[in-house]
């Protein structure tokens, strides 16, 4: 009844380098925690070789372009899309949620409306990122800005340092969530830019999806970084603003049109 | 001596302070057992009244410790004697606001995580060493003044927990001072703002604990020490409304800033009852009024020093009030130039009712103060020796 | 051997517990008594072979007997919580005097001869034969104890090193080896009647002579009456406060009190002793016949009640140990404690109005207070835990103006012994009790230095007379040592009708 | 049944019964022993009452402790409380269904083994650093700490390094008490704890964490001071006939 | 707690992986070891977007699910519970996590296509780690 697998541990380093990501944070438990358990898990993960996702490459960022002048007033199908997606139910009181939101907005000078949706603009130099106390707010390899709600405490402090309203709290207990899409009471959440469905494979968000089924094709999904992709040709072409260009956040959202 | 009268009243204040903070931790419990949606706290103003108090008390923690702090460094004989009380009161304040800021987290059980994960670059996880420091410094300089054969370390400890304590205001204002985001606190004023207003509601709290346990003792405290003391609260009191004045000042000079102002000020926009407890609370009744009482010759007494550290205390949960909750209320400008309207609450202002539970976790948090204080009075030697000391000099 | 040079220690500013120095007071040893003193009440005249057994047998006798010391035996963990509270420690240094090791004397043996693990591994447990070596060991160390109690104070467990000595003493006087200066005292006790050996004439003598002096200073007819039958009150008071200076001067003390009070009084040539050496020894047959002559005493003279005058220990006897040793009380005036100490009695009048006093009489004295071991820790006046210390000191502020505590750490349960209880006031030991009176000397130092202090009052014969011997070595001067009644007779206003 | 699971059970039979014995037979003694005097170290409380209280002071707070040392009462405190909490948690070995406290006592025991050893340092260190209480130290006070140290250190490395077989160990005592031998997890670590605990059984009434039991029978704290109010007689002592 | 067998030494009733086949690894091993295989797995793909890994959560969640209730954590005879309330662990991850697998898609594998193939995939897949993958030298 003991015995342990251990010679198959010894086997298979491959895992290694993989663990780079390991901050401070990790670094801590990491030591105390796991230590018989990790050669094994190395192996583990370097068992199903054909994954299409190796992890968050560091050679990717991920960004979106919103084109307001395309985004039609009175449509909301990405937000409903981006619910349906995460599972998180349509917001009926004040303290629900809002991953993403349609905003209508108008000149104050000029009387020109617009709209479009905001979510997380996943900025390169993040102050949810900087202000989190634990590092559960971090900025993944591939530019997505990600609540761990493993080590999140629920301060709110990052909700204080957003500039966009992008985090909301889990006010209350949740049932139902997704297999896909962990979520829970008294943590800290956001737009995650659908990155189960980029670790998969996937290339396109639920919210862009569904705006362009819709017809709409305001969000234009894609690596930044990629200077052959779309989304980088366009960035480059048109004069995309980030939102409170002031602050200097280097948002991964862009926009045009405002 | 420990007759039974002082048992009695012994038990009956501890039980007294034990119901109330464990009313405190019973709100805590029914927040985390049903989640903050009963509390008034939402997405727009995410820190509340349990963020007055605990911000409250921490901040005059580190005042408190000012007493001490001027006996010991500067070696002001009238502030010696009170030196253990000021560090103890200290310690119950800061146990006291970290209750608070604990027992409002989303996931109070992950306190272990918070203990082991830090993020360098976060000003809270500084604070949180800071804080942790600064108990472990006064700690040692409350050894150093009850330990004869430690007593010349005591103005080592004593400039250490000087420094550290303004390094510690220093941080929490600078909790508000990072905030780039928000109209409200991006300003570099906020750190010397929350070591002055410290040093007044410290030394406020620090009367009002002394007076209440010479009473229990039956003595009271030297009219000249009073009289210095009176004085000093005054130039504190003077100084940090000066500086809210030139924060306000400056911050209506930037354009940016000016809606805010008019809304935190002047009420423009909805901000009416930020703007009136500004002024009625914190200016009036927290500033100008202690002032009377402190400066008027004619009304100089033990009675009226005890009401003006109660009006300044009053007047430090005003500003403190309207400094967070009204900070927040006022909406983030996203679209500059734009009026914006959405489902999320975007371009309006928040509104927030504290509820029962988020009240009494705070006062949960006085309580448990409370009752450290009184512990650590009845336990370790703590009343102020006025007389001891005076003659101690002469001989 | 025993008045050898020594040096006295340096009083500090603050206490410093002083580094172990091993062997430091092995060479101090009282005087052993002789055969005619050990033959004279009954134990065995002096060590004969096969005393070990002996001796063994009688601490199973004991072990038996007392669940102090059963218990104490078994209990103490070796915390070394008490290490630092015994004043012989902290005056000598020698780390016999910390109140575990000097149970582990005693503990060692036990170990050996009552428990498993002594018997088996006795090198685990620090177990030893009773040999001749620990036997001197005993005999030096056991009278280095002035069984004060400060060590059950400060013990988790209470463990109450008194006992310890106690039951080491009563072995060592079962096998032939007695103290000199406690057992000749306790033979006196039988033969005279009192400590000093007073004869009924010489006291009868001496009580007169105080009454004219007396009557010199106050111009009264304040008496002092002996064998007087039908008085209400019959007063037990120490021996020494019949001779010696300043003793003397709360006896004055006590009569004006009773003068003021209209209380008829009386003292007894039969039961003219307070103390009882026999709990100095940890004999309870002799503990017991000494007390019960004070019961034969009163029923003689029928009085109503019973008063005892300022001493430490006779208090803790009378106050804890006469109503098991020579109850039930039901033959006593029951409106009073029986028995009553003679400052309860003091107080009681004052609160009741019953005297008056002229306090500035006692201006010239800044006063403290010296709490007596056997009063603070075992004992208790009034009808509330710590009456004992309230009482005296409120008797002192309602008869003097200037009054100033020592360091909260050296008085009430805390107080240091002033190092000559215990049977160990003998100039024998005198390198023993002036070095043992150092932690109260640097407590007094420091009142006297900060708060002008230049009076000790204190409620024991024991402690004056300890403190006259010693005060000297430590600079101070003798005659700051009194009675609390000795400020009473000051102030107190005579010859007002009542 | 496996050898291992049988040499245990009956190991920690054994060590079981020395315990509850042993240690009823000294209490016994105690209570058997009389206590001829009313010796309260004063000021003591006046009624059994305020003597239960001052008892339970003593055990909860060790307000003695307190008084004496203060260094001592934290490493002394610290690590007794943590060998509550540590033994608390224990007791989900030991019942079926598991009782609410116990499950809630869960979350904190892990940090109370930390704590529980860290006392334990803190107590030993000051048998070497303190020269008072070095010159008290017998081997079997150093001897008492390190079994202590070594319990508590195979038990944390179960909970942090070497995890063992948390179920199979349950059903392991579970069967134990029900007189029902099950088999027992192999793991080295285990064995380990579990035969320190069984020397740790054995010793205890032989030895000086006797002052458990002891601390209730110590007639210095367990009696009330009221010599004069109730007279105290006890079988040798008292009166006439006495022997 | 009702999940236990009713013998005289209580014990819990681990109900049956449904799938059959072996575990992710030697069963003695992940009846010690499961936690720290968890918390790893969790950190490698929440922060580095690992994913797929043996150790997944909604692997576990695929296997041990209850055929009666279609859960791990629904009743005291569930998978996860039935250890866990016997001793007397708790764990919060059900808070968040669904203790269901994935409708009509099973987590384990993002290439294991959705409906009934799954299962069989499964096997496969659990087969196929059992004997070592061809061309890997053990
Ligand atoms: C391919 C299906 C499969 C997956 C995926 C799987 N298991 Fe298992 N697991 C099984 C089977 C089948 C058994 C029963 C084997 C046995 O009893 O010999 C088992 C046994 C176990 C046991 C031991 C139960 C006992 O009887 O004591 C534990 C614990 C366990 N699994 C945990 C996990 C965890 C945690 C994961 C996720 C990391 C996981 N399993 C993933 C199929 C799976
Ligand atoms: C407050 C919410 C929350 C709690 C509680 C929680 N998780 Fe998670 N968990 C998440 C989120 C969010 C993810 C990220 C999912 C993603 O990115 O796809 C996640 C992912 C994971 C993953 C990687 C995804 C997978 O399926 O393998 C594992 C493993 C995991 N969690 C294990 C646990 C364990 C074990 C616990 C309980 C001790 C737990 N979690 C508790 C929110 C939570
Ligand atoms: C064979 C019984 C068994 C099964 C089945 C089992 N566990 Fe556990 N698990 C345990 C035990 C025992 C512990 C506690 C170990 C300890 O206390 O040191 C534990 C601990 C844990 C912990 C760590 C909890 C903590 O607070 O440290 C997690 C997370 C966990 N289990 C997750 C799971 C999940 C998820 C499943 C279901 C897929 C599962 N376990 C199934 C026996 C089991
Ligand atoms: C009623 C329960 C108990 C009480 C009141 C109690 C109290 C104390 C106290 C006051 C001390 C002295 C201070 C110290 O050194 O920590 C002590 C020491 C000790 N206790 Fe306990 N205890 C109890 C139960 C136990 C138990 C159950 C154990 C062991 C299983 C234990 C083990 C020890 C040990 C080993 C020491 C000696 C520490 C040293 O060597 O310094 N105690 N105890
Ligand atoms: C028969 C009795 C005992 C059994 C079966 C037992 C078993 C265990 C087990 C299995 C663990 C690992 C817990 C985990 O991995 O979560 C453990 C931990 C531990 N044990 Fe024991 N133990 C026993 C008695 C004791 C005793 C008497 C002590 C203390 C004197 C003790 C002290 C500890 C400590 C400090 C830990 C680590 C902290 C913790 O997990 O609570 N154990 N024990
Ligand atoms: S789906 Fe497209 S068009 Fe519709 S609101 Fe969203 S971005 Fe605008
Ligand atoms: S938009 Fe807000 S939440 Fe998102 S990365 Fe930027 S600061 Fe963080
Ligand atoms: S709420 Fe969570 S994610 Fe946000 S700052 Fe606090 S710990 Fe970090
Ligand atoms: S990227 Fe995904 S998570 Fe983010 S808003 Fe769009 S649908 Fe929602
Ligand atoms: S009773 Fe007094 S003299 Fe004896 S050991 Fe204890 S403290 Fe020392
Ligand atoms: S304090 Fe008590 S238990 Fe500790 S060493 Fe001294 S006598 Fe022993």
């Amino acid at each position: 009844m003991n015995a342990e697998p251990r010679s198959a541990a010894d086997d298979g380093q491959a895992g290694l380098s993989r663990r780079g990501w390991l901050g401070v944070a990790a670094a801590g438990m990491a030591g105390v925690l796991l230590a018989p358990g990790i050669r094994l898990m190395e192996i583990a993960q370097a068992a199903p070789a054909a994954s299409p996702a190796a992890g968050a490459s560091p050679a990717v960022r991920w960004g979106m372009l919103i084109d307001t002048n395309r985004c039609a007033p009175g449509c909301d199908d990405c937000v409903t899309a981006c619910r349906t997606e995460n599972g998180v139910a349509a917001p009926s009181r004040r303290t629900d949620p809002q991953w993403i939101r349609k905003i209508e907005i108008k000149e104050v000078r000029t009387g020109r409306t617009a709209s479009a949706p905001v979510m997380c603009q996943h900025c390169a130099e993040p102050p949810c990122v900087d202000v989190c106390p634990t590092g559960a707010s971090f900025k993944r390899a591939d530019g997505i800005v990600l609540v761990d709600r493993h080590a999140c405490i629920g301060c709110r402090y990052c909700v204080m340092a957003c500039p966009y309203k992008a985090r909301s709290f889990v006010h209350e207990e949740l049932a139902d969530q997704k297999p896909e899409v962990p979520r829970g009471k008294g943590c800290v959440e956001g737009c995650t830019l659908c990155v189960h469905r980029l670790d998969r494979g996937q290339t396109i968000t639920a919210c862009a999806e569904a705006c362009a089924r819709a017809g709409h094709n305001a969000i234009l999904f894609g690596d930044l970084n990629d200077p052959d992709s779309e989304i980088a040709r366009r960035v480059r072409e048109v004069s995309a603003t980030q939102l409170r260009a002031d602050l200097k956040l280097d948002t991964g959202v862009r926009y045009l049109g405002l | 001596m420990q007759t039974p009268a002082s048992t009695r009243n012994f038990w009956l204040l501890a039980g007294l302070g034990a119901i109330v903070a464990g009313a405190g931790l019973a709100a805590a419990h029914t927040m985390e057992l049903h989640g903050h949606v009963i509390t008034g706290m939402g997405n727009e103003v995410v820190w509340g009244l349990p963020h007055v108090f605990a911000i409250f008390m921490i901040v005059a923690a580190s005042g408190v410790l000012n007493v001490a702090s001027v006996g010991s460094v500067f070696g002001q004989a009238a502030y010696k004697p009170r030196a253990r009380l000021s560090g103890l009161l200290c310690l119950a304040l800061l146990a006291g606001g970290l209750m608070v800021l604990m027992l409002d987290l989303g996931r109070p059980d992950r306190i272990v995580v918070a203990m082991t994960h830090y993020n360098l670059r976060s000003v809270f996880a500084w604070n949180v060493v800071l804080y942790s420091g600064m108990a472990a410094i006064v700690l040692v300089y409350l050894w150093t003044l009850f330990e004869p054969a430690l007593a010349r370390w005591t103005r080592a400890a004593g400039i250490a927990a000087l420094v550290w304590r303004f390094v510690l205001t220093t941080g929490t204002g600078s909790i508000f001072g990072f905030l780039v985001a928000r109209q409200a606190y991006q300003s570099a004023l906020l750190a010397p703002l929350f070591i002055l207003l410290s040093l007044a509601w410290g030394l406020a709290l620090f009367l009002l604990a002394q007076a209440a346990l010479l009473h229990g003792a039956g003595r009271r405290m030297p009219d000249a020490v009073r009289q210095r003391l009176a004085r000093l609260l005054g130039i504190f009191v003077a100084a940090s409304l000066y500086l809210v004045a030139v924060q306000h000042m400056t911050a209506l000079y930037e354009a940016r800033r000016g809606a805010f102002e008019a809304f935190i000020l002047f009420g423009q926009g909805g901000g009416g009852r930020y703007a009136l407890l500004f002024w009625a609370g914190y200016v009036l009744a927290g500033s100008l009024l202690p002032l009377l009482l402190v400066f008027l010759p004619r009304l100089a007494g033990e009675r009226s020093l005890l009401a003006a550290a109660l009006l300044v205390i009053l007047g430090a949960f005003a500003w403190l009030y309207v400094f967070i909750v009204g900070g927040q209320a006022f909406p983030l400008e996203i679209f500059p130039g734009h009026a914006v309207r959405s489902s999320f609450g975007d371009g309006a202002v928040a509104s927030y009712f504290p509820s029962l539970p988020e009240l009494l976790l705070g006062v949960g948090g006085l309580g448990a103060a409370f009752l450290i204080a009184l512990v650590g009075t009845r336990l370790f030697d703590m009343l102020p020796r006025d007389e001891l000391a005076a003659k101690g000099q002469g001989a | 051997m025993a008045t050898a040079a020594f040096e006295t220690p340096k009083l500090k500013p603050y206490p410093v517990i002083p580094l172990v120095a091993v062997g430091a007071m092995a060479h101090s040893k009282p005087f052993v008594a002789s055969p005619a003193i050990q033959g004279a009440i009954g134990f065995p005249k002096e060590l004969e072979a096969g005393w070990e057994q002996r001796a063994i047998a009688k601490m199973g006798e004991l072990l038996g007997k007392y669940r102090s010391l059963r218990v104490y035996m078994d209990t103490c963990v070796h915390c070394g919580a008490c290490s630092d509270k015994c004043h012989y420690f902290l005056g000598t240094g020698d780390p016999k005097n910390m109140p575990v090791a000097r149970q582990d004397l005693m503990r060692a043996v036990y170990r050996r001869y009552f428990t498993f693990a002594g018997k088996y591994f006795p090198r685990l447990v620090g177990a030893v034969d009773m040999t001749r070596d620990v036997l001197d060991q005993w005999w030096s160390y056991y009278n280095q104890c002035s069984e004060c109690r400060r060590c059950s104070v400060f013990c988790p467990y209470g463990i109450d090193t008194a006992e310890v000595t106690m039951a080491a003493r009563e072995i060592m006087d079962s096998v032939g080896l007695g103290q000199k200066y406690a057992n000749e005292i306790i033979g006196k006790v039988h033969r005279i009647g009192n400590n000093l050996g007073i004869p009924e004439p010489a006291l009868a003598d001496t009580l007169a002579g105080l009454e004219e002096d007396t009557k010199e200073e106050t111009g009264l007819d304040v008496r002092f009456p002996l064998d007087e039958a039908g008085a209400e009150v019959l007063l037990v008071t120490p021996s020494a406060d019949f001779f010696s200076e300043p003793h003397v001067e709360s006896l004055i003390g006590y009569a004006k009190v009773f003068h003021a009070a209209g209380i008829r009084w009386t003292l007894s040539s039969k039961a003219s002793e307070a103390g009882n050496f026999g709990l100095f020894i940890g004999n309870y047959e002799q503990m017991r016949t000494i007390s019960l002559r004070v019961k034969e005493a009163a029923q003689e003279l029928g009085v109503r009640r019973i008063v005892v005058g300022e001493c430490g220990h006779a208090w803790r006897v009378a106050y804890s140990f006469w109503n098991t040793l020579m109850g039930p009380f039901d033959w006593l005036d029951q409106r009073y404690p029986v028995p009553q100490h003679i400052c309860e009695m003091t107080y009681d009048l004052i609160r009741r109005g019953a005297l008056k006093f002229d306090k500035d009489k006692n201006d010239d004295r800044i006063i403290t207070f010296h709490d007596s071991c056997n009063v603070a820790r075992g004992s208790r006046m009034g009808d509330m835990p710590g009456g004992q210390f309230v009482i005296p000191r409120e008797i002192i502020k309602a008869v003097a103006n200037n009054f100033h505590d020592m360091a909260p750490e050296t008085i009430h349960a805390s107080t240091f012994c002033c190092g000559g209880g215990g049977g160990l006031l003998t100039d024998d030991l005198l390198e023993l009790r002036v070095k043992g009176a150092l932690p109260r000397m640097e407590a007094l130092k420091h009142v006297v230095d900060a708060n002008g202090v230049n009076f000790m009052a204190t409620i024991c014969a024991i402690c004056k007379a300890q403190f006259s011997k010693v005060l000297p070595y430590y600079g101070f001067d003798m005659s700051m040592v009194g009675g609390v009644h000795q400020l009473v007779s000051r102030s107190i206003r005579l010859g007002e009708p009542h | 049944m496996p050898a291992l699971a049988v040499a245990y059970a009956v190991l920690l039979y054994a060590a079981a019964a020395a315990l509850v014995v042993g240690v009823a037979l000294r209490v016994r003694l105690y209570l058997r022993t009389p206590a001829p005097l009313k010796i309260p170290t004063t000021p003591a409380p006046t009624t059994q009452r305020g003597v239960a209280l001052l008892l339970a002071r003593e055990v909860v707070f060790f307000e003695s402790l307190f008084r004496s040392s203060k260094w001592t009462w934290i490493f002394g405190w610290t690590f007794h409380a943590a060998l509550l909490l540590v033994l608390l948690r224990h007791l989900r070995y030991f019942q079926q269904p598991v009782w609410q406290p116990v499950v809630l006592v869960q979350a904190v025991g892990a940090y109370a083994g930390i704590a529980m050893v860290a006392g334990l340092a803190g107590l030993w260190a000051r048998r070497w650093l303190v020269d008072r209480v070095r010159y008290i130290s017998t081997p079997s006070d150093h001897l008492h700490l390190v079994l202590l140290l070594a319990i508590g250190l195979s038990g944390l490395a179960m909970r942090f390094v070497r995890h063992t077989d948390i179920v199979a160990l349950k059903a392991f005592t579970l069967g134990l008490l029900r007189l029902d031998l099950q088999p027992l997890p192999a793991d080295p670590l285990l064995l380990l704890h579990l035969a320190l605990v069984a020397l740790l059984m054995a010793i205890f009434p032989i030895s000086k964490l006797l002052h458990a039991p002891g601390l209730f029978f110590s007639p210095t704290r367990n009696q009330a001071d009221n010599p004069r109010e109730q007279r105290h007689l006890t079988p040798w002592a008292a009166g006439p006939g006495r022997n | 707690a009702g999940g236990e067998v009713a013998t005289r030494t209580p014990r819990p009733v681990i109900e049956p992986a449904a799938r059959g086949g072996q575990c992710v690894a030697d069963p003695a091993f992940m009846r010690r070891n499961h936690m720290d295989l968890l918390r790893h797995q969790r950190d490698d793909t929440v922060r580095a977007g690992v994913r797929g890994g043996q150790f997944s959560l909604n692997a576990c969640i695929g296997c041990h699910a209850s055929v009666q209730t279609g859960s791990v954590a629904k009743a005291e005879t569930n998978f996860c519970v039935s250890c866990h309330s016997y001793a007397a662990v708790k764990i919060d991850c059900f808070e968040c996590h669904a203790s269901t697998p994935a409708p009509g898609r099973t987590a384990f594998h993002p290439l294991v296509p959705a409906g009934p193939a799954a299962a069989g995939a499964l096997q496969l897949a659990a087969q196929v780690r059992a004997q070592g993958r061809p061309g890997e030298s053990r």
